[in-house]
């Protein structure tokens, strides 16, 4: 039976997940150079258009619709067949089932989104709508069905609350691949690369930590006490995320910084995503204790090899889905959540295995198909890079024939 | 007439404008540049890359003035950009052929 | 009797709708050129003073109070009387009356403001604020209680979700009468008139998608499958729009812009308001597309032949708000919402009519009032435009003495 | 026993009032010169990561654990020990007890945030750091725990909605020592303060005000009828405040200003908070232009005698803070809510009495500790103060080696 | 060669391309500058702090011409430029000794 | 003494700083300006309007040096700036009478 509490609860939940895209997109274009603005924005914003079109006909189906050997949804549900204000019987039982399907849907359309920081200021627009489009087909939709869909991951026990695995490790690993066959930006080691505009990149921050409440709290998909063990793993979390970057930055380098500060706490949300309502409010500081420092020196290393994955998709969102996913492994207490599982720290180790496994399959498969797909758009549409002079002149420009800022 | 360009610290801008008005110079134009010179730049850091920043942002200060204020607004401009740090910038005197006012048409001196 | 679920649902409605009206600030500040950003702004935000000060004192009574004639509502709820916690008898009986007064004060803010695009750049502020808040009273509040308050209209069985004519129409049509009276600004056709901050512009529509679920679906007064479809809806009108409009200029221009983006974006969105609850999510996606198309020719056109709607007010509001109640005079569907109607394709073009009927009737009130108002007070408060030295200067040093950016 | 309409209610209303806390520093920020843009974010921002820590360990216990002598709560819930998904028996019995928690650990972190526009552009971090922290444990925690948390002053009858003492008299008082302890800027007087950028500005009071809606209305800590009244003397207030400092601008300076707007709205949104839920939409009226009148004549008055509460948080703040609890002594009325007080139009002077004492007692208390805290932390930890050339050079380079802006 | 440094008010920019492109000038410079002088500035108000702001957005145009060009160059520069009003602007004349183009390293005249 | 004004591609600024460094130039002052010449604009586009934009960035780079210098100078700048491309810009050389140190008053090739 409906109810009215949690549908509001997941209603607004899926407003404030939308609302993510958007700051993520000010999150990145703050960082990049003002060419490349409008271009980074859109990046973003187009995916709500494109990936959501995607969902309602295929992709919901694909990820949620019958199993079929747990390896993907049929496309019984195709066009939202049969999905309409009436609960699911298995998912969400107490909220229509096309909230459920919408909710779910704007997390297909920020995944491909995160992976853009990876090639930001030099891919094409044209292939990069058909590489998240697919991406979002062949990879997104998969491992979605695995773990949340009844597919074969989730009967193995694998757990993830948010999107450890289903969001931030697969565009992570899709990241990792376009950096190696993008290859760096024209400069790089050379020129400047300094934020156009950390304010921007701060007010996406805000949002994004305003947003990821409706991420993980609305997971629980229920207005509940799990919801409400979600909502403060997840504070705390990005709190204590922010605290680590913030120290290790006034350590290493005298001073800390506001993009530390907002890179901190990224991380910390990212990483207690899959575990945000299946451990204990403690544990979910020291992921984010955690996640601080092992995204901070991810970070650093990167810059020492030369390795331009310019917004730092691998080293905060790849690696933050790797460190939760481990973390509900090690933390997970089934007296915070008897639907959940018991972690090593109760006692069982196999669970930790279990997350390890999880880890392993989705990171190689998410990277190995995103390579293939990016390689064989490189050669099919003509490059997936823009061309040096555009690089040079920028994507508003060389790409949509504006400029952001007129003053 | 000649021009003066002066470059100097940007927080200096108004006591030099006193200085010069102070001396009955109530024209210029001013710029925002950035200098590279003597005076060190700065690092900063974005998530662990360090960039030296090395072009400072300066004003540019540019009047024209008949030859015989050259001396008087050289001086005015040093007595209020002057800190004593490295980076107070300089000032440059050139040679100007003819001023003309656009308003008016009317041409040298008359139309400072 | 108060639920605490629709309680919620609409009180987070409410202020989601609010917020709508600083997103329309940045939506459309980001449009002007810097001289003129302030001014832009604060044309919107003092809405939410003037306008609220209207609403609570005469506006709701007027709207929503019992029926004199099918015209209007009578004073008898001046100043809020016997609106308070409990809830109405007539309109949400499951939350307080004074929720639903305040969710509706947020739609009569943001449809004046609305309008101000149509005169972005020249508009006086003192003409501009009489201008709103007599138009509010002889324009949106008889139509609102036409519409939605048991008026005549709705006796005749026209139906808008929400505010396809009572907020898309309204403002579109006094919009065209604006730019009739007004002229266009100084240097149209010559000067450069590009937006001086499109990122501000994608801020506007990030924030509007947001709040639009709240403006959409919070008009099922219930957290329900209504609200379910209607959110629903909503999205994916938003996301057809988009994708028309990318497309359209894709082919017409060679290259996609932001902008078009969020135009799509914002037209899809409107169109579907009418309709939201009352149509399937196909024919959303139809409305979306068609909304794409018709914006995108409106606003090709207008360049055209020289009218300066400046932002595109009826062009893209206007017009949405026609096709959104054209399309759910066909669409609508029974099965969808009981509580709604048969469209054309339901086998009842009656009712396709009745929309056309409503369409009609409120286009040409609007308009005609919104005219005789505008050239009333032109005449007697001194003149509405800015003085041409004004116009050059900017509102922002001419009428308000202040800077947007001191950098 | 937990309900979901309530539960969802408080757990997006915390997400709204932590959104309040970056909308803060939007505020602030666009009011201070470019090269302190991004130390003024910070000030605000780190507060989420510093206060949460300090909260969730020890604050949550000070403040609403087991009372001691009145004064102070125990820290028998060190650690959030017993705080669970369970809802409390004192507090908030409809929703869990760490949603409560949690709802509330977003107040804690605003309010030293708000203290920092008395300070802007001339503290350094590690001292703010320092001060913020030990005068959230020493005046924060202790004054929540004696209105909110069953202390001595709630004993003695003095009510507080949302935190007119707890959170804007405290931090009003604790600017008003700051501002005694740090002198004024470099250059007060003769350089121009002009705000960088007005826009930002605007997007923190869009936000703030949308937060808001959360801060007052969530306080009824259940969506019902109270909960109704608080949004709508919250959103009356806002209006009414803008109204009279933009009229009043007209008045005295020939043209409302954005920025008054701006203010005005914030000085009534922050005068209604102790008395949302306990007054009638009339009275709250009232309220919001008492709080225009008197924000805007204090301001002006600082400007004339040069005390640099650089961005008015005891002209704007404290005041607000002042008139809405001494408004609420004078319109509180049992009618509107049974729980609340009668107030003096309702025949009950001595409840007057009450609140004046309670603005006494909290308001002596926050500028007596502020000030000896502020004094002993300027001897031990090197200077509040930036050196001089620091502070001419700019937060953003002298202490977080950052630009805002590279364009 | 000469070079003419012209400060105008910024919406004359378009009349003043107009002009010189009627004249064959196709070639200039221009910078966004400040300028301080016998127009007045005006004020703005900061929650009651005023605050007098008189450097006035200008535009600096500035080209490299011939000598014989100069006199056609600046008549057109003020057609374009002129309003009537204060704050018209001024137009400077400075002595240039070489003009080279990067690309070709052609020098003199047939650089510009 | 001389002034060099160089108008640069703004991506070329790195490299001319460099050759310049290697020729022991070690200040100089730079300004972001817009140049209107042969080089083409583009074309935006904002809701189907189209404009043309043909005032294209720039940065322009103001140099003193002594007269000897003024050879290595241009040819270190060209080197640095040139693409072979059209809009890679002009150097221009002009007379400059005086220049003095703000900070200790030197004048003269001193100060620089
Ligand atoms: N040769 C030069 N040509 C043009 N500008 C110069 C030159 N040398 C220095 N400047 C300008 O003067 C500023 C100050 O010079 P710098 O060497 O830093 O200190 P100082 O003026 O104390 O010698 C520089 O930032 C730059 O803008
Ligand atoms: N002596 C000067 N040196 C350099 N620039 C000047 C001088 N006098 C005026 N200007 C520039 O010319 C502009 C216009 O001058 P102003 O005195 O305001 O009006 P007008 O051009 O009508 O005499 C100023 O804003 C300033 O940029
Ligand atoms: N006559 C001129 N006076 C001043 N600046 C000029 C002149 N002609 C060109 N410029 C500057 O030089 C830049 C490059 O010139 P352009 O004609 O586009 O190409 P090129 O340098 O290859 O001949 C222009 O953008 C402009 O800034």
């Amino acid at each position: 039976m409906i109810n009215s509490g949690d549908t509001t609860f997941i209603i607004i939940s899926a407003a404030m997940v939308l609302l993510m895209t958007p700051g993520l997109a000010f999150f990145y274009a703050g960082m990049v150079r003002h060419k490349n603005v409008l271009g980074t924005i859109l990046q973003s914003f187009i995916m709500i258009s494109v990936i959501s079109f995607e969902w309602v006909y295929i992709g919901y189906s694909m990820s949620f619709g019958p199993d079929v050997g747990g390896l993907i949804g049929d496309l019984s549900m195709f066009g939202l067949k049969g999905v309409s204000g009436a609960p699911s019987e298995i998912y969400a039982t107490t909220i229509p089932q096309i909230v459920f399907m919408i909710y779910q849907c704007m997390f297909a359309v920020i995944t491909p989104a995160l992976i853009t920081g990876a090639f930001a200021e030099r891919m094409r627009f044209g292939p990069f709508l058909i590489f998240s489009l697919f991406w979002t087909i062949l990879v997104y939709n998969p491992v979605c069905h695995w773990v949340w869909g009844g597919g074969w991951l989730a009967e193995r026990g694998v757990l993830d609350f948010a999107g450890g695995l289903v969001v931030h490790l697969t565009s992570g690993a899709a990241a990792a691949a376009a950096v190696m066959v993008l290859g760096p930006r024209k400069g790089l080691g050379r020129d400047k690369f300094m934020p156009h505009s950390l304010p921007m990149t701060l007010l996406g921050t805000g949002i994004l930590w305003f947003g990821w409440f409706g991420f993980n709290a609305g997971s629980a998909l229920a207005a509940d006490g799990i919801a409400a063990t979600a909502f403060v793993s997840t504070h705390v979390a990005g709190m204590a995320g922010m605290a680590m970057w913030v120290a290790l930055e006034w350590k290493c380098y005298k001073q800390p910084t506001t993009l530390g500060a907002a890179s901190g706490a990224i991380a910390g949300l990212a990483t207690v995503t899959p575990a945000a309502g299946f451990i204990s409010p403690h544990s979910a500081i020291i992921l984010g204790l955690m996640a601080g420092l092992c995204c901070f020196l991810a970070v650093t290393y990167k810059n020492k090899i030369g390795w331009d994955d310019s917004l730092d998709v691998v080293g905060i969102h790849g690696l933050s889905g790797v460190i939760g996913t481990l973390g509900l492994g090690i933390f997970a207490s089934k007296a915070i959540n008897p639907n959940g599982a018991d972690g090593l720290l109760a006692g069982n180790g196999e669970f930790l295995g279990t997350q390890i496994f999880g880890i392993v399959v989705v990171g190689v498969y998410a990277f190995v198909v995103s390579f293939i797909l990016l390689k064989f758009i490189d050669i099919c549409c003509g490059g997936l890079r823009l061309k040096p002079d555009d690089e040079t002149i920028g994507l508003d420009q060389a790409a949509h024939s504006e400029t952001a800022y007129n003053m | 007439m000649k021009k003066i360009e002066a470059i100097i610290k940007p927080f200096k801008l108004d006591d030099v404008k006193d200085a010069l008005n102070n001396i009955g110079i109530n024209g210029m134009t001013i710029t925002d540049v950035k200098g590279y010179g003597r005076q060190k730049g700065h690092k900063e850091i974005y998530r662990g890359a360090e960039y030296e920043v090395d072009f400072i942002p300066k004003i540019k200060i540019g009047i024209i003035v008949s030859a015989d204020q050259v001396d008087a607004v050289t001086e005015a401009i040093i007595a209020g950009a002057k800190t004593g740090k490295i980076g107070d910038g300089k000032i440059f005197v050139l040679p100007v052929e003819q001023v003309i006012r656009v308003r008016t048409g009317e041409k040298g001196p008359d139309a400072i």
